[in-house]
């Protein structure tokens, strides 16, 4: 499942969504943000996102993982708005019978969706400047 | 006697995210798209020639038709929903 | 930190513990008493430990990951008791300033958790035996 | 004449976990272990024959001293709290 949200991150709810009898194993991955990048000092990220396009490869990204590993569930989603120190902006769990399926599949879906989902992030250093960052 | 088609801009509505929005200060844009068949790769020369602020990103640019991204070979024709933004950072 | 636990894994107050603004990215791994191994149906599974030896060899092996990554924070705790389907009897949580240093080190923690800390499983299989786990 | 060191035997307490507690029915046994000098390696020996409901597990059986693992090799002078399980099966 793949959502978009503009509030804080459940992090409980989304445990509850992949844990399972079936499953032996749970990774969830959360992305926070950070203070420091490059020794430059970060107060708040915003996100924007394509929201239609970003569900639709967040979907596509998940499919590509079940084919790939069997999973029993697996659950996605981005926050967008303004972001402060240390709060979640990502989040994917996923939960398989056995822990390697879990583990490389949840790096898979967060390294896929760094590369495709069309969302941006727009620094608010700590200077006063923003800037959107564009790998 | 009309122009051959081949050289009637076609009006293209784009929509443009993240530094892209920000460069132009517009979230939609129309473009002018010349070429036969009209595809994103001409769409991408008519973009920066009519919006010359996005010229420095030109090459890094990725459009999408639909949900779905596009190449610059992907024909268009005008009356699909196309975005064009800059690399994603999301994550 | 190391601790054991004859109480339910509370999963959000291990993230409280890594998540930090001087990381990027915090990896979460549960173990949960899954229903089905190799077509035999478990009901409960019954956990014993040598605690002190336990509780030292998880250290060794936070000590060891922290040496092998730049972590900022680590957090590894394992249920002994009863408990039944679902349920998490061992959770890694690790934060780090980039996400490969969490996959990696997280599953470098259970790996190593699950070959050298002195803790036994008992199952209780649906049909009514016990017995002990030992690979 | 008393018996050389070599041949008495020296009572070592050994704490059971898992199933070879269950076998013995037992968590804390004594053993009397002969050997110059008492190892690990002896005590294995000396805790088969005088409780053969180990036999089956002898070979995989682990031993630590205190909170570290033990091997064969590892010298023990009857003081040391040791620890004797079977192959570890938590996470």
């Amino acid at each position: 499942m793949a959502r978009l949200t503009e509030q804080p991150i459940d992090t409980e709810e989304l445990l509850q969504q992949v844990r399972t009898p079936a499953a032996g194993a749970v990774v969830l991955f959360l992305g926070t943000v950070r203070e420091f990048t490059r020794g430059e000092q970060t107060v708040a990220l915003d996100y924007e996102g394509f929201a239609p396009m970003a569900l639709a490869e967040m979907e596509r990204i998940e499919a590509e993982a079940r084919a790939k590993w069997e999973l029993k569930e697996l659950s996605v989603v981005h926050r967008l708005g303004h972001l402060e120190l240390g709060e979640a902006s990502v989040a994917v769990a996923v939960s398989s019978a056995h822990r390697a399926a879990a583990f490389e599949a949840g790096q898979f879906v967060i390294d896929e969706l760094k590369v495709r989902v069309p969302i941006w992030k727009k620094e608010n250093w700590a200077d006063g400047r923003t800037e959107w960052v564009h790998p | 006697m009309p122009a051959p088609d081949s050289i009637r801009p076609v009006p293209v509505d784009v929509q443009l995210f993240a530094l892209a929005k920000e460069l132009t200060g517009q979230a939609l844009i129309q473009v002018a798209v010349t070429g036969e068949p009209v595809t994103i790769g001409s769409l991408r020369k008519s973009l920066v020639l009519q919006f010359p602020q996005l010229a420095p990103l030109e090459k890094r640019l990725l459009f999408a038709v639909g949900t779905q991204y596009a190449t610059d070979d992907t024909v268009i024709d005008g009356r699909q929903s196309v975005a064009c933004f800059p690399p994603v950072s999301g994550g």
